[in-house]
C-alpha cells in the first residue's frame, strides 16, 4: 500500500520538476545557427584552419611530385605530369579530384612538400549530376613549380607559397621537428 | 441557435420570409460550415505548426520558420503538400475499410464542435447531454482507428490499432467517472448549464471547488490525454516501436485527416477542461454591450481551451511514453480508484460540509494553486541557475 | 526457424487458438540503430523470440585493410565505429606499434586520450539520447545532440572534421592540440557538467522512464562474461572491470578515474537501468580525465619517426582498448610487408547483439527497444 | 481522372503549378533512412543546430508518408535490394538525397566486395551531396538545391519533353 | 440553474440535434471533399512493388490478419461492463443534488454508494484474478506442452 | 599466469594434442593446439582453477594458402585472474572442419558463425551455423586470400566506372 502512494508521489514530482526544466527551455535562446542565409557571417569563415573541407590545388606551388597521388588510399586523385623534353621542366598535363569519392582523410595533404594540395573550409558542393563533382584543375597544361633554393621572391607565389607552408606546419612533425616538410619532397 | 434562425426570417432579416423549415437546415449548414471551415480546420492546422514551434523551442531549436512569417503557413504547406500527394491502397488491404476508417475519424471529430461552447449564446447545439454527447461522438474515432489498423494488412498497423482500441476504451471509465463529480455538484449534463454553475473568479471554478475535484480534474486531464493518443500515451503511433502505428499505410491526404484528427482533437480536450473545471467563458459583467460580452467570453473561453493544448504540447515535449501494460495499470489501478473515491467524496461533500467550510475550502484550495505556480517557477529558476548561463543565452521572446 | 519461412504456431491459452505474428523489426526501422533486423515472433503484444538479423552494413574493413596498407587504413578505422571512432583510431595506431615495437611521445599519449575521452562523451550522449528517443522523450535527444555539437566543434578544432576523424597516426598524433584548447576544453568541460544533473533530472529519474527500464533485460555477471559483454554492458552487470584500469595502457594508469559499476540501485542488477546509469557515470568521469589531462599535458613531439613505407616484422598482435562500447580488440598479423596480411576487430556490439536472442525471450515489443537501445548498439561495428 | 499534365501553358497554370511546387518543396518530409555513418549527421541535421525542421522537413518512419528519401550511409548489396522496395514503397511524387561518398558512388568502400558502389545503381537520385560525412550544412545545402530543382517542375501544365512525374 | 430539461416535445432539442447532423454530413463532406480534391491533382502511379505491405524493407512474412491474443479482447469486455455501470449511473448523478436540495441526499448517496459498490467489486475481483494484467508472461511450460501436442 | 606456464601446464596435462608454444614473433606468443582436442582444452581451460579462462574475447581466421592451412584463433581472457592466453589451431584448407567450442562459452556461437562465413570453417556441432554477415546466397568465403569479387549480385553490378 505505501507503494502504491509513494508510485504516485513519485510520477508527480518527477513529472513537476521535467515539467519544469522543459519550460526554462523557453527563456533560453535557441541553439540554431540560421544557414545559409539568417547568419552574420559565412558557416565557412567561422570553421576552424584544419577543417577538412573539399580539396583544393594550388597548382602555382604544385611540384608534381605525386605524393598525394600515392598516399591516397582510394585512388580519388590522378595526375598526369611529364618532363617536356625541351624546356626540362615538369609539365602537368592532369590533376583531377573525384570529390563524390574522396573521404577528407587529409592524407594526401599530409607528405604535400608544398602545401599546394589541401583541404579548404568549403563544404557546399551539392548539385545534380556526379560528373560535375569532378575537379579538374588543370585547364591547359602547367609548368610544375621549381622549389627555389633560398627563399622564394617570386610575389605571385609567395602568398601561395606562405598559405601551403603554414598549412604544412599545422601537421606534426615526426620527431617534433619544426622544419617545413621540405625534406619529404625527394 | 433557434433564435438566431427566428429572427433572421423575422420581419427585416436576411432571410425574411423564407419558411422556418427551410431556413433551418440553410443556416444551420451555413454555420456548420463557417465552424468547420472557419475554425476547426485552421486550429487543427495552427496547432499543428505551434506545436512544432514549442517543441523546437524546448528541444533549443527554431522550428518552422521559412514558409510565410515566422513559417505560420507551415501547416497550409503540409496541407496542400499531402493534397498532392499519391494515395496508396496497398494491394493486400481491406479496400472498403482503408477508405472509410479516415472518413469515420474526421467525422468522430468534426462532431463533437456541435456540442462545444464558445461564448454564452455561441454554441452549436447546446444540448441537454452535451457531455454524455461528446463521450459518445469520440467512440466513433476508436472505430475508425481501430478499422484504420486492420484494415491494413500491416503488422505495425494491427499493433497500433489494437493498442489504441484497448487504450481508448479503456481510459473512457476515469474520463467518465471523473465528470461525474461535476455532474453531481451541476445537476446538468448540458455544457452551457455546467459552465453557468460556475463563476468568473478561480475559487468560483470546480477545480478549486475541494481536493476531489481537485483530483479529479487531474485525472480527466490525463485520460484526455490518453484518449486523444498523445504523450506519454502515444503507444497506437509510438513512432519508434510501430514504425507510424496504424496510419504505417496510410499516405497523403489519407494520413492528413488522422493528422487532422489528432491537432483538433486537442482543442477539444481543452475545450472540455475548461468547461468542466475552469469555468468556460465566465468573465466578469464588466459591460452591458452583448457584443463586447461575446467578445470577451470568446477571448477567454478560448485562450483558457487553448492552455490546455498549450499543455499538452509541452507534456509531449518532456515525457516519454509508457508501456502497453504500464499503461493498463495506470489506468485500472491507479486512476480507475481514484476516480471512483472522487465521486463519492464530492457526493459525501455535498452531503456533509456546510456551505461556509466549503468557501473556505475554495479560497484554500485556491491558494494552494497559487503555492504550486510559485514553486514551480522557482524551480524553473533553480534550473535556469545550474545551467551556468551567461546573459546572452537568455532569450524571451517566441519570435525568432 | 528458418528466417524467411512463415511458420504459425498455435499456442493454446485458456482454450482459444492464437496464432504468432512474425514481425520483421528493420532493416528500415526508427530504432535499430541504423540496419539492423530482428525477426520478431510475437503471441500479441509478447515476444517469444527475437532473432537478430544482421549484415546490412558489412563493409567488408576487413578485406579492405589487406589492400590499403597500415597507414592507409586509419581512415578506415573511423568507420568501424563512427559514434567513437578515436578509441578505433588508437586500437589500430596501438596494434601497430605493438607490432613494431614502438614508442609513442606522451604529449600524443595525452592528445590520444584527450580525444578519446571527448568522443567517449559524445557516444555515450548518443547512446543515453537514443535510448530516450526510443522510449518516446525527444527532447533529451536534441538536448544530447546539442551538447555534441559542442564537443564536435572541438574536435573538430582538433583534427579538422566531426565525425570521421583521422587523428592518430601510427606513433603519435597527426596534429598537435591547437593553441587555445586547454582553455576552451576546460570551459567547456565545467558548463557541461551541470548539465548532466538537469539531464538526469529531464529524464534519467522520471518515473515513467524508470519503470521502462527497471527489470528489463536482466543479464547476470556470469552470463555477461560467458556471452563477452564488454564496456559499460558488462560494467552494467556488476562486473568491475574496465580496460582503461585493469589492462592499462597509453597514460590510463596515471590519471585518477572511478569505474562506474551498475548496482541494482533500482530493482535487478543487470537491467537496462544499470546499464543506463553507468553510460551516464562515466560520462561524469570522462570529464574528470579530460580535466586532468589537460591540466598535466606534458610539452614535447606529437609523432615518433614513422617510415612512410611501414613494415612491421611478423608477427601477430593483440590488443585491446577500451572504446565507448567497451573493450575492443584489434588483431593484427603481419607477414612483413607493407600490407597487413589479416585485420579483425572484435567489437562491442557484435557480442552485445548476440545475447538478445537470449534475453529478449518474453518480453515485450516495446521492450526490444528498450534492450537495443541499452546495449547502444552501432550497426557497422557490429557487422564492420 | 486528373488535371495533371493537361493543362495549356499560359499565365494561370504556370502561377497555379508554382503555388503547388511551393506547397511541396516547403514541406519534405524525409524518411528516417540513416544506413551508416552520415546517419549521425543527418541527425544533427535534424538535431538543434541545424534544425531542418526550419525548412517544414520533418522526418517520418515510414516510407508512405515520405516525400524524400535521404540515403545515408554505406548501402551494402544486401541492403541495397531493400533499399528499393522501399523507395518503391514512397508515393509519387518522391525525391532521393545521395549524402556522402558512400551512397555517391561507393566512396571509400569501392575497394570493398560487398558495397554497392552507389545508390543510384538501384534508384535515381536528384541531388548529390559530396562529403565524408557532409557536414549538417552541407546536407542543408543539399536540400536546398532540391527545393531548387523542385521549383522547375511543371504538373499541371502539359510539358514537352522529360517530366519528372511518371502519370499513369 | 438550468436543470435537466427533458420536456418531451421540446423543439429547441430536435433543432439541437439537427445541427448535430449537420455536422455528421459535414464532416463526411470535408474528408469527401477533400479527398476529391486530391484526386483531381495527385498522381496515380500504382505498381505492384509500391502497393506492397510495408515491412520495414523486407517483404512481408504473411499477412497481419491472425487470430490476435485474446487478452486483447478480455479489457474490451472488462470495459463495456463497467461502461454500462456508468451508463446506468448518470441518471442517479444528475438528480442528486436536486436530491441534496430537498433534503433526501443520504438515500440518493446510498443508492450512489451501492451502484458504486458493484462497480468497486468488479474492479477488486478483476484485479485480484489478475485479468488487469495487461500480458501475463507466456507460461513456459504451456508453450512446450503445445510443441509436444504437436 | 604467463603462456609459458599455462603451456607447460597443458603440455603435461594434454600431451601430443598440444603442439607447440610459438613465441619467437613479434606480437603475443601463442600455444598451438590439435584441431581435434580444443574443446578438452577449452573446457578445461575453463574449469580449472588457476587457469579460469572465463571468457572468449576473440575467435578469428586467418588464411594461409602456403601453408594450405585456415588457422582459427582464440584469445582467452580470465575475468577472475586477469590473465590471457592466445591458442592457435591449424585446420586444413581444402576441408577446413573443427568442432565448435559452443559449449564452453556461448560467446563462441556467433564468432564460429562469423569465421564460417568470412573464412569458411565448418564447426562440428555448431547450433545454427549459417552465414551471419553477408546474404544467405552469397557464394564463397571472402577472408580467403583466393576469393575473386563477384562482378554482379542480384542485378547489381559491383564495380563502377572511374570518372577519373
Amino acid at each position: 500500500m505505501a507503494g502504491y502512494f509513494s508510485n504516485i508521489q513519485e510520477t508527480v514530482t518527477s513529472i513537476f520538476e521535467g515539467m519544469s526544466i522543459t519550460f526554462s527551455h523557453f527563456v533560453r535562446r535557441p541553439y540554431t545557427v540560421q544557414y545559409p542565409d539568417r547568419i552574420p557571417i559565412p558557416i565557412q569563415d567561422t570553421l576552424p584552419f584544419r577543417y577538412r573541407g573539399i580539396l583544393e590545388v594550388d597548382l602555382e606551388i604544385c611540384t608534381g611530385c605525386l605524393a598525394c597521388e600515392r598516399a591516397c588510399p582510394i585512388d580519388c586523385i590522378v595526375i598526369e605530369a611529364k618532363k617536356d623534353k625541351q624546356t626540362k621542366a615538369m609539365m602537368l598535363n592532369r590533376f583531377d579530384i573525384d570529390i563524390a569519392k574522396c573521404m577528407y582523410c587529409g592524407l594526401c595533404s599530409e607528405p604535400c612538400p608544398t602545401g599546394s594540395i589541401h583541404h579548404t573550409s568549403q563544404f557546399e558542393g551539392a548539385d545534380y549530376s556526379l560528373e560535375s563533382m569532378l575537379r579538374r584543375f588543370v585547364k591547359t597544361p602547367v609548368a610544375a613549380y621549381k622549389p627555389s633554393k633560398g627563399p622564394e621572391t617570386d610575389p605571385e607565389i609567395v602568398p601561395f607559397l606562405d598559405r601551403g607552408l603554414r598549412y604544412l606546419d599545422d601537421f606534426a612533425k615526426p620527431g617534433g621537428s619544426s622544419e617545413p616538410g621540405e625534406a619529404d619532397a625527394s | 441557435m433557434k433564435d438566431l434562425v427566428l429572427s433572421l426570417i423575422a420581419e427585416g432579416g436576411a432571410l425574411a420570409g423564407v419558411p422556418f423549415s427551410l431556413a433551418a437546415p440553410l443556416v444551420m449548414v451555413a454555420f456548420g460550415a463557417l465552424v468547420v471551415f472557419g475554425f476547426v480546420l485552421p486550429i487543427a492546422g495552427i496547432t499543428s505548426w505551434l506545436e512544432r514551434r514549442v517543441w523546437a523551442r524546448i528541444q533549443s531549436r527554431i522550428g518552422p520558420n521559412r514558409v510565410g512569417p515566422q513559417g505560420f503557413l507551415q501547416w497550409l504547406a503540409d496541407g496542400l503538400k499531402n493534397l498532392l500527394k499519391e494515395d496508396i491502397i496497398p494491394s493486400a488491404a481491406d479496400k472498403w475499410l482503408f477508405s472509410l476508417a479516415p472518413y469515420l475519424v474526421v467525422v468522430g471529430f468534426i462532431a463533437t464542435f456541435a456540442a462545444v461552447p464558445f461564448t454564452s449564446s455561441l454554441i452549436i447545439a447546446d444540448l441537454n447531454i452535451g457531455i454524455l454527447y461528446i463521450t459518445a461522438v469520440t467512440g466513433i474515432v476508436v472505430v475508425g482507428v481501430l478499422m484504420a489498423g486492420w484494415s491494413s494488412n500491416n503488422k505495425w498497423s494491427l499493433l497500433g490499432g489494437i493498442r489504441s482500441a484497448a487504450q481508448i476504451v479503456s481510459y473512457e471509465i476515469p474520463a467518465g467517472l471523473s465528470v461525474f463529480p461535476i455532474v453531481l455538484l451541476t445537476g446538468t449534463l448540458s455544457m452551457q448549464g455546467i459552465i453557468r454553475a460556475q463563476g468568473w473568479a478561480p475559487w468560483d471554478w470546480f477545480f478549486f471547488y475541494n481536493p476531489f475535484t481537485f483530483a479529479a480534474f487531474f485525472v480527466f486531464f490525463v485520460a484526455a490525454l490518453a484518449e486523444g493518443n498523445r504523450t506519454p500515451f502515444d503507444i497506437p503511433e509510438a513512432e519508434s516501436e510501430l514504425v507510424a502505428g496504424f496510419c504505417t499505410e496510410y499516405s497523403g491526404m489519407r494520413y492528413l485527416l488522422f493528422f487532422l484528427e489528432e491537432w483538433g482533437n486537442l482543442y477539444v480536450i481543452g475545450a472540455i477542461v475548461t468547461t468542466l473545471f475552469l469555468g468556460g467563458w465566465q468573465v466578469p459583467a464588466f459591460t452591458d454591450n452583448p457584443m463586447l460580452l461575446a467578445v470577451a467570453q470568446f477571448g477567454t473561453f478560448f485562450l483558457k481551451a487553448y492552455f490546455f493544448v498549450f499543455v499538452a504540447m509541452w507534456v509531449r515535449a518532456t515525457l516519454p511514453r509508457v508501456r502497453v501494460d504500464q499503461l493498463m495499470t495506470v489506468c485500472w489501478k491507479y486512476m480507475v480508484p481514484i476516480a471512483i473515491v472522487n465521486m463519492l467524496g464530492t457526493a459525501a461533500w455535498m452531503l456533509f460540509v456546510p456551505e461556509t467550510l466549503g468557501r473556505l475550502v475554495q479560497f484554500g484550495m485556491t491558494g494552494l494553486g497559487a503555492v504550486v505556480v510559485v514553486v514551480f517557477f522557482r524551480r524553473v529558476r533553480f534550473h535556469l541557475r545550474r545551467a551556468n548561463l551567461k546573459p546572452s543565452d537568455y532569450y524571451y521572446s517566441p519570435i525568432i | 526457424m528458418s528466417l524467411g519461412g512463415f511458420d504459425v504456431q498455435v499456442l493454446r491459452e485458456n482454450g482459444f487458438a492464437t496464432e504468432e505474428m512474425t514481425l520483421n523489426m528493420g532493416p528500415q526501422h526508427p530504432s535499430t540503430h541504423g540496419v539492423l533486423r530482428f525477426v520478431v515472433r510475437a503471441d500479441g503484444e509478447v515476444m517469444t523470440e527475437a532473432v537478430p538479423d544482421v549484415g546490412y552494413l558489412h563493409r567488408s574493413i576487413e578485406k579492405i585493410a589487406e589492400k590499403v596498407g597500415y597507414h592507409g587504413f586509419m581512415p578506415y578505422t573511423d568507420r568501424v565505429d563512427y559514434v567513437a571512432a578515436m578509441p578505433c583510431n588508437q586500437g589500430w595506431a596501438m596494434v601497430c606499434e605493438k607490432l613494431a615495437g614502438i614508442e609513442v611521445p606522451r604529449r600524443a599519449e595525452y592528445c590520444r586520450v584527450i580525444a578519446c575521452e571527448f568522443n567517449r562523451i559524445s557516444s555515450h550522449l548518443i547512446a543515453v539520447g537514443t535510448m530516450g528517443m526510443d522510449i518516446g522523450a525527444f527532447t533529451p535527444f536534441t538536448h544530447a545532440l546539442r551538447e555534441r555539437e559542442h564537443i564536435n566543434d572541438l574536435l573538430e578544432e582538433l583534427c579538422g572534421a566531426r565525425l570521421t576523424f583521422n587523428y592518430m597516426r601510427i606513433g603519435g598524433v597527426a596534429w598537435d592540440l591547437p593553441p587555445d584548447f586547454a582553455e576552451k576544453g576546460l570551459a567547456y568541460i565545467d558548463r557541461f557538467e551541470p548539465l548532466i544533473d538537469e539531464y538526469n533530472a529531464l529524464i534519467s529519474f522520471n518515473k515513467i522512464y524508470k519503470e521502462r527500464l527497471i527489470n528489463v533485460a536482466v543479464i547476470t555477471g556470469e552470463e555477461a562474461i560467458n556471452y563477452n559483454l564488454v564496456g559499460p554492458n558488462l560494467r552494467g552487470s556488476g562486473v568491475d572491470f574496465d580496460v582503461r584500469r585493469d589492462i592499462p595502457y597509453s597514460i590510463y594508469p596515471e590519471l585518477q578515474f572511478d569505474v562506474p559499476v551498475g548496482h541494482g540501485e533500482e530493482g535487478t542488477l543487470g537491467d537496462c537501468f544499470d546499464r543506463y546509469m553507468v553510460r551516464i557515470r562515466e560520462i561524469q568521469e570522462s570529464c574528470k580525465i579530460i580535466r586532468q589531462c589537460l591540466q598535466q599535458i606534458p610539452e614535447g613531439s606529437v609523432l615518433a619517426k614513422i617510415p612512410r613505407k611501414f613494415k612491421p616484422p611478423v608477427g601477430d598482435a593483440y590488443v585491446r582498448i577500451e572504446s565507448a562500447r567497451g573493450d575492443m580488440g584489434w588483431y593484427c598479423v603481419s607477414d612483413g610487408s607493407e600490407y597487413p596480411y589479416r585485420v579483425k576487430v572484435r567489437t562491442g556490439s557484435f557480442t552485445a547483439t548476440s545475447i538478445i536472442e537470449q534475453v529478449s525471450r518474453g518480453l515485450m515489443i516495446a521492450d526490444l527497444i528498450t534492450v537495443v537501445a541499452s546495449f547502444d548498439l552501432v550497426a557497422p561495428e557490429i557487422d564492420r | 481522372m486528373s488535371l495533371l499534365n493537361t493543362m495549356p501553358e499560359f499565365m494561370v497554370t504556370t502561377k497555379v503549378d508554382e503555388m503547388l511546387n511551393w506547397t511541396r518543396k516547403s514541406s519534405l518530409w524525409y524518411m528516417l533512412f540513416g544506413l551508416a555513418c552520415c546517419a549521425i549527421e543527418m541527425m544533427q541535421t535534424g538535431g538543434p543546430r541545424s534544425d531542418l525542421d526550419r525548412f517544414g522537413a520533418v522526418p517520418r518512419a515510414t516510407p508512405r508518408q515520405s516525400d524524400l528519401m535521404i540515403v545515408a550511409g554505406t548501402l551494402t548489396l544486401k541492403m541495397a535490394l531493400r533499399t528499393k522496395v522501399l523507395y518503391e514503397q514512397m508515393p509519387d511524387p518522391k525525391y532521393v538525397i545521395s549524402m556522402g561518398s558512400c551512397s555517391n558512388c561507393g566512396g571509400l568502400f569501392q575497394l570493398a566486395y560487398s558495397v554497392c558502389d552507389g545508390v543510384d545503381k538501384v534508384i535515381p537520385v536528384d541531388v548529390y551531396v559530396p562529403g565524408c560525412p557532409p557536414r549538417p550544412e552541407a546536407l542543408t545545402e543539399g536540400l536546398l538545391k532540391l527545393q531548387e530543382k523542385m521549383m522547375q517542375e511543371k504538373w499541371l501544365v502539359r510539358s514537352t519533353g522529360e517530366s519528372r512525374p511518371a502519370l499513369a | 440553474m438550468a436543470s435537466f430539461d427533458t420536456a418531451r416535445g421540446d423543439p429547441k432539442m430536435y433543432f439541437n440535434f439537427g445541427n448535430v447532423l449537420v455536422f455528421l454530413v459535414l464532416g463526411l463532406g470535408l474528408a469527401g471533399m477533400m479527398l476529391g480534391l486530391g484526386r483531381l491533382l495527385r498522381p496515380a502511379n500504382p505498381l505492384a512493388q509500391k502497393l506492397a505491405t510495408y515491412e520495414c524493407g523486407e517483404l512481408p512474412t504473411g499477412h497481419a490478419w491472425i487470430n490476435f491474443n485474446i487478452r486483447f479482447y478480455l479489457i474490451a469486455l472488462v470495459f463495456l461492463i463497467f461502461d454500462v455501470e456508468l451508463a446506468f449511473m448518470y441518471p442517479v448523478i444528475v438528480v442528486f443534488r436536486d436530491a441534496v436540495l430537498a433534503g433526501h441526499g443520504i438515500a440518493a448517496f446510498a443508492k450512489i454508494l451501492l451502484f458504486v459498490g458493484v462497480l468497486a467489486i468488479g474492479l477488486v475481483v478483476v484485479w485480484a484474478k489478475g485479468d488487469l494484467e495487461w500480458v501475463k508472461r507466456l507460461p513456459v511450460e504451456a508453450e512446450s506442452d503445445v510443441r509436444e501436442a504437436a | 599466469m604467463d603462456t609459458a606456464a599455462i603451456y607447460s601446464k597443458l603440455k603435461e596435462r594434454f600431451g601430443d594434442a598440444v603442439l607447440a608454444l610459438e613465441s619467437e614473433d613479434a606480437g603475443d606468443p601463442a600455444i598451438r593446439i590439435q584441431p581435434r582436442a580444443i574443446v578438452e582444452v577449452a573446457a578445461w581451460l575453463h574449469a580449472e582453477a588457476d587457469t579460469a579462462f572465463d571468457c572468449l574475447t576473440n575467435q578469428s581466421g586467418v588464411d594461409y594458402p602456403d601453408r594450405n592451412e585456415v588457422e582459427v584463433v582464440y584469445h582467452l581472457f580470465s575475468y577472475s585472474l586477469r590473465h590471457t592466453c592466445v591458442l592457435k589451431v591449424g585446420v586444413p584448407r581444402d576441408n577446413p572442419s573443427m568442432p565448435t567450442v559452443d559449449p564452453v562459452w556461448k560467446t563462441a556461437n556467433w564468432m564460429e558463425r562469423e569465421v564460417f562465413d568470412l573464412v569458411g570453417v565448418v564447426f562440428e556441432g555448431h547450433p545454427d551455423l549459417r552465414r551471419i554477415l553477408l546474404p544467405e546466397d552469397w557464394v564463397g568465403h571472402p577472408l580467403r586470400k583466393d576469393f575473386v569479387e563477384p562482378t554482379e549480385y542480384h542485378g547489381i553490378s559491383t564495380k563502377r566506372e572511374s570518372m577519373l
